[in-house]
């Protein structure tokens, strides 16, 4: 079977990648996983400056799933260009970029710095970020700033550009509707899900945050819905994300709708799960008969053609 | 590091409500450190979740084990296991002791342990330069949680006064430094917050270095998720990691 | 410890009510659940006419959770009347009847023929449901339909009144201030969340409706983050709902600031779970020398007062 | 209708893949009727989330046994039992094949099973008054799959020829049907829809009352979610629920 393929212009040796946040800068763990079987790596997401990220605790487990508050933690653009990418560039997977900011300006001035260097193959854009400018509410729960970061970055990179998604909001079908009109290459979907959970003895809750976002497999039928929302309303490709451990996670999302799909938060749990997963799709489809993966995106046979929002209860 | 399946050797309670679970595993017993931990898969089910970090408590040929109470859903699956049954483990992790315990510059290592703290000591012990003093102060709720194994010329300090000093363990090294002249201390340490902060706070004011091993929640021990912060105390960055530039900090490096 | 209290006028025995949709009618299993133990009962949500439901399969497992398309399956408000009425009657704990519709006519109409009843101690009205009206979009994705349905009910029933809120939207507590400015004596939060699943061998969805909504254990942390965001901006009394299995659970939910919880799935794990739950927190406030589990209500010591949804990445 | 914690004495693979764990409950084995199923969490964790319905396999004195193939999480961990674990079991629940099995107006009880669908008729068997024929048709995957526990006079079908019959077991029994005259027959059936939709097409032509149980997805197995439904033919209502009607249904009443 013939695994490399195109995707929002990405040229993948597979269709798993690891999740930003998830995987560090991709050099972190040499010794626990061969990065080039992984179709790519997304780097944590990246700021102008530096920054500290959240006092502790940042992480709490919760059933099947977990919550973080990182904060952002990074080490900046500028230290990213000078430490790791000389790395970056040795790897021969696809390296894509994670851009975080505070405002449209930041998010302009990280991908320009970042635009000129080979290695980076591609952009995702967090938009799950507090906007200063506007008291900290999240760019991504307002779809004219989320065409509005698309169009500002678009104009400014030839390389293919994906605005990652939060799941946090009523319809997230308008805002991948959003991002396609200004643009984009490609939408991945879900970032984190808004939790919070509280120790009962200290009474104090979890994350030094409140709240936080949450991830891993107990989130992954609410990422499928979302993956499958979008994928009926845009005509880019979706990137799958939301609770993957599996290859059969992987294939569900596929048949969702995604055209390739990222491991998270399994990664702490096995950090060569994403190469697992790939050789598990590929044996999949070999013992399936199925010569390109690509049928498997989108081929679910939903049975009645209701619309998402409603059709549940 | 490896990831390994490693097959389970034993499982036995040397200590009230303190289990010992011994794994064989020839990589992580050839190159673990003491103060590191391995990051433990308790089974192969999605809940719990993550892995559960455990101090290296000892490592004689190729078995090491691993000291813990049962706390939650982890350790009460741990606790359940059968000789011959496989857990995957990650490790060895982080920076142990041995740069502050193989730097020349004291003659006495005094171990201040609270609890569980005890559990990376005994492997110390074994790997401690033959020629240093030692001197052990063990803090335990009470008398039959306290765990001896691999330690000798104890101090014991228990909560409810059923063996040794009544109070705190920290109390009861005071006591000691107030009472003898140790030649060239250096202490590496052990135990909950409160403990680590009070340790701190003597150490400081009598000028001993001091090494801890820290405890706070992480997601992956490897570096990956950024989870595991500690505040640092005039450091380049505003936080240190404690599963990779950690466990062991030096107490005064670090916000307890 | 003295256990009974009101709450939005409800006399409830203790905290511990059975949600809609997961303890039938409350007459299904007198063997294995003493009801009377229970703070209430909140019936299967309650139609004008019979409704079927929807075809086979209803019900997918995923990890620490379950996704259901049940499809309001009940016997309609007059059977309910007639066959359920009379037994509810010999119950010494709360029974509300939950009310489901496709029109604000017939919520009011459902409403109006139950009021009579001194069996039911309240409504609780589940918003979650297609708007026939609208092209089947839910009205609980839609404020100024809450408000309307919560205006409507309150000019014709005197007895508590409960807005159950979906958290398939971006800001809830919007939805719970406009519940509370019509008159609602307390909203309940949080209904199921969109999720689906897909069988990979035969490419079909799990759900014959294609999703379907997310309970369990695996919504805890989400539901939590709901309930403490509603808490902070309404000031009618808050239940909370989602992935209560244990007491520690149902004590996390009051210190996030619900007055009351409701256990739905797990009832079909442990049926007796509610009273188990209800016995547990009894023991905490005990142990803990709490002498009214009201004082639990809200008293999670947030670290931090960054507002729900800009506080976490 | 009990919940209780019953301790496992065994559990054995009584065909190849294919497992018999007993449990002891005096209530269940008191109160259970061919036909019915049990719901057992299988461990005591939050994941797998929901109970595993089973139908009861046999009832002895006190033990109760289920019979199953390890699919998944759930049938992973019951496989794993040991005896002396408990294991957390409502029952026994559902309509069973009493009613059909003793009324009236039949002498020749003819059983058609699939692969797991023999699970119910050993118990099935030792309740049947003995004044009645019994004929059993049994299909599996392969030879060594097939369980002969409490059945005598079976007839086999392989899929694979390797024993018996080469084929589908509604084939067997069609050309048993065709070959001999059985004395008023009252087929009771189990197994996959697809075998169940062939039966019901078969014992429709030829006029033969046929009861089959049947399988769905289950989250209460009590009637409390509404979530197990069967459509049903000229029925008052509908659908039915399978836990509570059922799982045994006429197969002339329902959609298969
Ligand atoms: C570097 C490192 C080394 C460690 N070494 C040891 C060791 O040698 N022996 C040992 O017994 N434990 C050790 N721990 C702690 C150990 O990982 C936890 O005790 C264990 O995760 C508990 O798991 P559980 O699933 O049983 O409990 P959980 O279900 O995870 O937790 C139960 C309760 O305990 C609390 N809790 C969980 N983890 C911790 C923690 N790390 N500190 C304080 N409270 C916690 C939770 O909030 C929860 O309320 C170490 C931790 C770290 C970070
Ligand atoms: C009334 C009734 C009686 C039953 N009696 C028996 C019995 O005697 N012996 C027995 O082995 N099984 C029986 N079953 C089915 C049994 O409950 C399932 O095999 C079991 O739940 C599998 O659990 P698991 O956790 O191992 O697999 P899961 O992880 O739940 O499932 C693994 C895979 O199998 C599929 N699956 C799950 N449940 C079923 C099902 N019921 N039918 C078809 N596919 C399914 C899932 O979709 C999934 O793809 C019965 C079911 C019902 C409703
Ligand atoms: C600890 C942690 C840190 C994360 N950091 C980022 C980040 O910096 N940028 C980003 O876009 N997403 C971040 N995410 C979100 C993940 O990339 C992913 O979208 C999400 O976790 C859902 O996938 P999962 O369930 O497989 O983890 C983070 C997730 C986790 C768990
Ligand atoms: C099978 C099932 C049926 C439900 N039916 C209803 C219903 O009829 N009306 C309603 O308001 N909520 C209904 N719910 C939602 C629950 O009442 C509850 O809000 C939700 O399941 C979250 O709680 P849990 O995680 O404890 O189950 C249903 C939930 C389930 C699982
Ligand atoms: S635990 Fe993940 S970086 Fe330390
Ligand atoms: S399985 Fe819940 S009603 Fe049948």
């Amino acid at each position: 079977m013939h695994e490399s393929f195109t995707v929002a212009g990405l040229t993948l040796q597979n269709r798993v990648l690891v999740a930003s946040g998830t995987f560090g800068y991709g050099d972190e763990v040499p010794q626990l996983v061969d990065v080039n079987k992984l179709g790519g790596i997304v780097t944590k997401s990246l700021s102008m400056k530096p920054r500290d990220g959240n006092p502790a605790p940042r992480i709490a487990e919760t059933p099947s799933g977990m919550l973080n508050s990182i904060g952002l933690a990074n080490i900046g653009v500028k230290k990213f260009i000078e430490e790791k990418i000389p790395k970056l560039s040795t790897f021969s997977c696809a390296v894509i970029a994670n851009i975080a900011a505070s405002s449209v300006e930041e998010y302009c001035g990280v991908l320009e710095k970042l635009d000129p260097f080979e290695a980076i193959a591609g952009f995702e854009i967090n938009v799950s970020c507090p906007n200063v400018k506007e008291g900290g509410l999240s760019f991504g729960t307002d779809k004219e700033k989320v065409a509005l970061i698309t169009k500002e970055l678009r104009r400014r990179t030839k390389k293919p550009l994906m605005i990652k998604l939060t799941p946090n909001v009523t319809h997230i079908s308008e805002f991948a509707l959003a991002a396609e009109s200004e643009g984009a290459d490609a939408v991945s979907v879900i970032n984190t899900i808004i939790g919070m959970a509280i120790d009962i003895r200290t009474r104090k809750t979890k994350l030094s945050t409140v709240t936080g976002g949450l991830s891993g497999p107990a989130i992954k039928p609410i990422a499928l819905a979302k993956v499958y929302e979008v994928y009926r309303a845009v005509k880019i490709p979706v990137i799958g994300i939301g609770g993957i451990t599996s290859w059969e996670d992987a294939v569900e999302f596929l048949l969702a709708g995604a055209s390739a799909v990222q491991v998270g938060t399994y990664n702490f749990v096995v950090p060569s799960a994403g190469v697992t997963i790939a050789e598990g799709i590929k044996s999949f489809c070999e013992q399936q008969s199925i010569s390109d993966v690509g049928k498997l995106v989108g081929a679910v046979e939903a049975k009645r053609d209701l619309s998402v929002i409603e059709s549940w209860l | 590091m490896v990831q390994t399946h490693a097959p389970v050797h034993s499982v036995e309670e040397i200590a009230s409500g303190i289990f010992r679970l011994v794994f064989r595993s020839h990589e992580l017993a050839a190159t673990a450190q003491p103060g590191q931990f391995v990051n433990v898969k308790v089974n192969d089910s999605l809940f719990p979740l993550l892995r559960r970090p455990f101090s290296i408590f000892f490592v004689e040929g190729d078995l090491v084990s691993i000291l813990f109470n049962v706390i939650g859903e982890g350790t009460r699956i741990l606790v359940g296991k059968k000789p011959g049954d496989v857990i995957d483990v990650i490790g060895p992790l982080g920076n142990g002791f041995s740069a502050a315990m193989n730097s020349g510059g004291y003659k006495t290592a005094v171990i201040v342990a609270g609890g569980l703290g005890i559990a990376p000591f005994p492997f110390f012990l074994s790997k401690l330069e033959k020629n240093k003093n030692v001197l052990s102060f063990i803090g335990a709720r009470t008398a039959n949680q306290i765990v001896r194994f691999g330690f000798n010329r104890i101090h014991i300090a228990t909560d409810d006064g059923s063996e040794g000093f009544s109070g705190n363990v920290v109390d009861l090294l005071a006591e000691h430094f107030s009472d003898h002249r140790y030649e060239l201390p250096r202490i590496f340490s052990c135990g909950p917050t409160r403990m680590l902060k009070r340790l701190s706070e003597f150490t400081q004011k009598k000028n001993i270095a001091c090494y801890a091993s820290l405890e706070c929640a992480m997601a992956c021990g490897i570096g990956l998720c950024q989870g595991c912060p500690v505040e640092t105390i005039n450091g380049k960055k505003k936080y240190a990691l404690v599963c990779r530039e950690g466990p062991v900090f030096e107490t005064g490096a670090v916000f307890l």
